[in-house]
């Protein structure tokens, strides 16, 4: 989807702002909305790609308006709604909807394990190899309503395969409940003035982790 | 030049005021789920303890630091980074896929994720408000050297800047430039010199922090 | 400027909702908006593309969040700010610096004339010609920071030349106190699929009046 | 889906609840712009008079009706729409450049502006709110067939939809179809069948209004 959230090369969002004594978490909710999000995860009713399009789902001015973990809650709400964990009247209420009481899936002395094991994005399976190392591609034009991990800024513009990444999950379909669907990732370099025009600099680049499925010979 | 001049994008974020609705939704949200069964709040605290003490920028200064004293650990770094990193331990979540991008003295490396806030976190930990705010995502990849003016960096304009945007599950931590004078200091002293932003190509290393 | 004022493409920005009883002004202060930001327009100090600039820059969270006349209402405090005709101490305060009085230059019953006369954007003057109708047209991929009139969405598309509109004042110099700069204007059609994608309407289009200056061969 | 699913770009605009401080704000700036004597209170009034009562879509009604009535005028229309639209009176700001769309069996005509809420005043007075909001900006461009069900026209896949964006000065006019079974009906009659909807293109003609 063409959401603000694909932000790469907008101007007028404001100064950037950096606080060097900035703390991990500037309120205890923060740290709580990080810490739900992964142990609900455990339940395995979602992938990250969900996760991600339930955030990117967030309509445009609220999702400018709010901060980084404000927008998690709404995700998580989002998310656990629509997997049935919880209802929205429960949300409402804050309380649960009968006694039945389930047994989460992370324990405490697993969390360590659970994070260091992490959950790769590559699968081992064939998948065609389109694209060698060093040709020249576009990026496809595709215009989504659904979540894609092409940025606007890169379609139709002129780059080169770079690296393989191998086979990994394909977002555009994950995030839908339709399969992961795994597809080759390359990383592709794109040169600042392909995609800014003459006034950017000539030495610079952008590079970008793209799909087959979104790229084309050029 | 408005009578709207508050940084956008953080507003809830820099804590001078802490949003009360938003805390009484987060607890009124984690007191259901608990009581549903769908989380152990102990499982909670672990998760922030690991973030707040155990996960952190501190890593990839070690792998950074380890780079600078040992060749051949940066030739496997720079061959297989996800390897070379899981060598000294720091594996797992948003590190499943890494990548290690070397600055030269012709080559400056900055890492962004326009679309979200992607970044290795087995390496830096969780990543700063500024690096997951609108104007750093939007800028970062259409006015590298405006960003970096932004942080006090400015480089030669002869320099080649790559930026690299996390738009899949491959992850990017920057390789700073060892800081001249520093051959006396062994790998240990050297750690501290990396800074966070160092590795997200913000600054330079050198910096004790 | 790349800014979120340049919406065309976007998605999840919401439902159009329109009202079929919608009252032409909401409040008196919307009225009061529209009005002082035409009468004082008249003092000449600056022309509309500064004025559509002034709106354009206000930060992407609060366009996004601010109905249209709040919009209009800070478009006018830059814009007599940054004429000199009020001082910010001044619009702080409400109460004017010192007791001087100027004279209007639009009286009550000038209005209707004013309005009916308008403010041609044509200009008398000769200018090249550089693209026949007919012509296929690359818009170019430009991106200032400062006002332009070409959208995102067409940078880079190829269009063909519909109509010659004659020579219309140049925005993005006029907006930053550069000139007028008269130049061609074209209306061109661009095909859905060559904007969007192969999965648009083969038969639909979209026509935007661009400057010769935007455009190159294609 | 959301808990934050009130339309957005409408807040302030739909007067259910009046924003006090904004009225006090612009309260105050007209105050200072009158104390200073930049303007003058009676030609803001004036200003307001006229968009509420004198110029409004019934000048385009007239426009469009006499287009359905008057081959030679319609001719004149298609070709000098800002001489022809002159010639019944309606002229001006926001008019200076007028050109005239016509829809036909295989045609259907849409005005947008996407950068920011360019329209026809002279003959349409000012536009709606929902014409000056981001949905309608922003998808009128890219789904023109969505927008439109919204409105409730559904149009034939096989009509072709030409969407005009008023990047420029140039405003745009659309003409819709004369309505089937109106032949009876005179140049009067007719005008109270042109909505100002169908002459954006998001309606037909045909609804007495």
């Amino acid at each position: 989807m063409n959401g603000v959230h694909d932000m790469g090369g907008m101007h007028g969002l404001g100064a950037i702002a950096p606080d060097p004594n900035e703390p991990l978490f500037h309120a205890d909710w923060e740290s709580r909305v990080l810490a739900m999000t992964l142990a609900v995860g455990a339940w395995g009713r979602w992938n990250i790609d969900m996760s991600r399009h339930a955030r990117e789902s967030i309509p445009g001015p609220d999702y400018l308006r709010m901060g980084y973990y404000e927008k998690w809650l709404v995700g998580l709400v989002e998310l656990v709604v629509a997997a049935g964990l919880v209802t929205e009247r429960e949300v409402a209420s804050g309380r649960p909807a009968d006694g039945s009481r389930l047994s989460p899936p992370l324990a405490a002395d697993r969390v360590a394990f659970a994070i260091a094991a992490g959950g790769p994005a590559t699968r081992d399976v064939d998948a065609p190899r389109p694209f060698p190392i060093g040709e020249t591609v576009r990026a496809r034009n595709l215009n989504p309503t659904g979540h894609t991990r092409l940025p606007r800024y890169a379609r139709g513009r002129v780059g080169v395969i770079e690296r393989d990444h191998g086979v990994h999950v394909f977002p555009d379909t994950n995030a839908h409940g339709l399969g992961e669907q795994p597809r080759r990732l390359y990383g592709v370099r794109f040169t600042a003035r392909e995609l800014w025009g003459e006034d950017a600099n000539g030495r610079d680049s952008v590079h970008l982790d793209l799909w087959d499925a979104y790229l084309e010979p050029a | 030049m408005h009578d709207h001049d508050q940084a956008p994008g953080h507003g809830h974020e820099h804590g001078q005021d802490p949003p009360s609705e938003l805390a009484l939704r987060v607890k009124a949200l984690e007191t259901l789920l608990v009581e549903k069964g769908l989380v152990d709040p102990a499982a909670l605290d672990a998760i922030i303890d690991t973030y707040a003490h155990k996960v952190g920028p501190r890593n990839g200064a070690r792998v950074v630091a380890r780079s600078w004293v040992d060749p051949d650990y940066r030739a496997r770094l720079l061959k297989d980074a996800t390897a070379a990193i899981t060598e000294l331990g720091y594996t797992g979540r948003q590190g499943e896929h890494m990548i290690a991008v070397e600055n030269t003295t012709d080559v400056h490396n900055l890492v962004v994720c326009t679309l979200c806030s992607c970044y290795p976190w087995p390496v830096l930990g969780l990543p700063p408000t500024w690096y997951k705010s609108s104007p750093y995502r939007s800028r970062a990849v259409i006015d590298p050297r405006g960003v970096l003016a932004e942080f006090g960096l400015t480089l030669p304009a002869d320099t080649e800047i790559r930026v690299w945007d996390s738009t899949a599950e491959v992850r990017y931590l920057v390789i700073p430039q060892r800081p001249a004078g520093t051959e006396h200091l062994d790998e240990d002293a050297l750690t501290a010199l990396v800074n966070r932003d160092s590795m997200i190509g913000v600054a330079l290393a050198g910096e004790p922090t």
